[in-house]
């Protein structure tokens, strides 16, 4: 919390729940107990420096907005003073229409401070009276109406915002031969031969992917499988010699 | 022989050609007891219309009166407004039932002032709520607000920073028993005395 | 805890003060009516044995009985056992009231964290959203919010796989009150309202 909010929360608390500079000035017009709408600004501004200048002498910490409405209403004050003229350079209004706005803003606050107060004095649901607490459905309900605010996707989403979102996905490729595709290389081998002829060296001429032991293995894996059905004849002269193949009938 | 005739109500539209008046009355009584008596939300009298032996706005209002003055002094009240009906506990009996059931924490003085400020001014934004108040921070109190759904965010005003616009719910209408927002207290002769806009419109 | 809550009440409790038990009967018989409609369960007698004026269960049946019997002929009955208490429409009403009828439910929190995070992240995939929320499963999510036309598939993700993207709809922005999709609050919007401070802490 900021040390403005600091000093503001201590003033609040320490000059009776006033809330903020408009506030203190609904008091002090209470006070002079005339309708909001004939208030005097002239001796308003008057009890609102007094009032502030009393906080000071209490050696109260005072916020800066409160401070700065009272240097504005001590200027309000001393051209109320003179004749009507226009005193902001900018916007020409006259101290009477500078004191007409101040009054507005008060009576507008003195007004929603009394619709509240209005709001919250009749019985409301849930804190005076309760509703049904076990709804019953009747046969056939069909048709059920979400309640979801902006609000609630909101509380959702925060609660699930995490930096865990990737900036991108990478997926390595696969190193290895599958079985299909292993059998794909092997009738395209058988294709190509007649005779007898080395295995692994036809393999290794028909590169899938870099790692030439995982070919070998699924490629010798499929022609198991051929000799297996009867579709490849296989031999080896000698132990860890070639591995020699041939194709059995037309196909 | 209101048995009788509640038996048959799976046949409604026959049956209720061949009984009188006062058999359908007893029925349509009780169908918008058991509708509105079975609902935690309130219950919209369009939708009553559909249900009862007439589509007559008159005949309707009559049940709802003889409802409530059943329930007039029970410790359930059947409650309506121009749109909505609803079952609710008693006020009265607030103090049994509030350890168990309340739900509505009392609120901040600046939490109530600020949804009396949205309310009469909606749709309106944080700078504009704490114009009014003459404070510079409402955070707190907007967070409670939505945290009852009885405001939510509604887009964003057409200004430069293009903030956020804040208005009443539904909800709102509901749990402080307004018909509709026109149904606010005041409202009209605050706006006659120009204090729901700034200074310059109402001069 | 037994509370003469009619006392309170001004002149109507004056005249009946002169009856205590009469008085304290008509409270508590009010008390069980509003208890037993409130509750989100069915209400155990020992509870409402200690909310009423006198702990003793022969007065406690009588008082229910009352009420069954007041409710008897009407559009909702008043129904216990030996250990609960309920309210319940009528069967002969509920058999006549058989079509449509409207029920309010808020949504799961899975189905608003996908919403949400489909709405802030669109177009996204279904892997991105379990990404995002951190479990491996949102595909009742996703049906429940196309059920509700909240939204849509749009095609699929020029990845491998294809998986089928997902956005919000029309109908999401009409539900929610938004013109716009670029009406959606930013976050960085939401934390300079300083709302929303206290959900980041507890995620």
């Amino acid at each position: 919390m900021s040390s403005v909010l600091e000093v503001k929360n201590h003033l609040i608390i320490d000059i009776e729940g006033f809330e903020g500079p408009i506030d203190l000035l609904l008091s002090l017009a209470r006070s002079q107990k005339v309708d909001l709408k004939e208030i005097s600004v002239f001796e308003l501004a008057q009890q609102y420096i007094n009032y502030i200048n009393s906080q000071a002498a209490l050696k109260i910490d005072i916020a800066a907005d409160y401070l700065v409405m009272a240097a504005w209403l001590a200027y309000l004050k001393s051209k109320l003073l003179l004749p009507d003229e226009p005193i902001d350079e900018e916007e020409e209004y006259t101290a009477e229409e500078l004191a007409g706005q101040l009054r507005h803003r008060i009576q507008r606050l003195d007004a929603m401070k009394t619709a509240s107060l209005l709001l919250f004095e009749k019985p409301i649901v849930n804190r005076d009276m309760f509703l049904r607490g076990i709804p019953e459905e009747f046969d056939e309900v069909t048709k059920l109406i979400y309640n979801a605010s902006i609000f609630d996707l909101i509380k959702s989403y925060i609660n699930r915002q995490d930096d865990r979102v990737p900036e991108s996905i990478s997926i390595f490729k696969l190193d290895y031969l599958a079985l299909d595709n292993a059998k794909n290389l092997l009738s395209n081998i058988f294709q190509k031969i007649s005779g007898w002829a080395n295995f692994f060296r036809l393999v290794s001429e028909n590169k899938y992917t870099e790692n030439d032991r995982s070919i070998a293995a699924s490629a010798f894996s499929v022609l198991l499988d051929m000799v297996n059905e009867q579709k490849a004849h296989t031999k080896q002269e000698k132990q860890f010699g070639e591995i020699l193949i041939k194709k059995i009938g037309n196909d | 022989m209101k048995k009788n005739f509640l038996t048959k109500l799976g046949l409604k539209s026959n049956v209720r050609v061949l009984n009188n008046d006062a058999v359908a009355e007893f029925d349509d009584l009780h169908i918008i007891e058991a509708i509105v008596f079975a609902s935690r939300e309130p219950i919209h009298i369009e939708y009553l219309l559909t249900k009862i032996s007439k589509t007559d706005k008159a005949y309707l209002r009559e049940l709802m009166d003889k409802l409530r003055a059943h329930y007039d002094n029970r410790g359930v009240n059947f409650e309506y407004n121009d749109n909505y009906c609803i079952f609710q506990t008693s006020p009265m009996i607030k103090a049994a039932l509030v350890d168990e059931f309340e739900e509505t924490r009392d609120l901040s003085k600046a939490a109530k002032e600020t949804l009396a400020i949205i309310a009469y001014h909606q749709p309106t934004t944080r700078s504009e709520i704490e114009e009014i108040r003459g404070v510079s921070s409402s955070k707190g109190s907007l967070d409670v607000l939505l945290g009852y759904n009885w405001i939510e965010i509604s887009g964003k005003k057409d200004v430069p920073g293009r903030p956020l616009v804040y208005k009443t719910t539904k909800k709102f209408l509901l749990d402080f028993n307004l018909s509709d927002i026109n149904d606010l207290p005041k409202l009209s002769e605050l706006r006659r005395e120009g204090l729901l806009s700034g200074y310059e419109d109402s001069s």
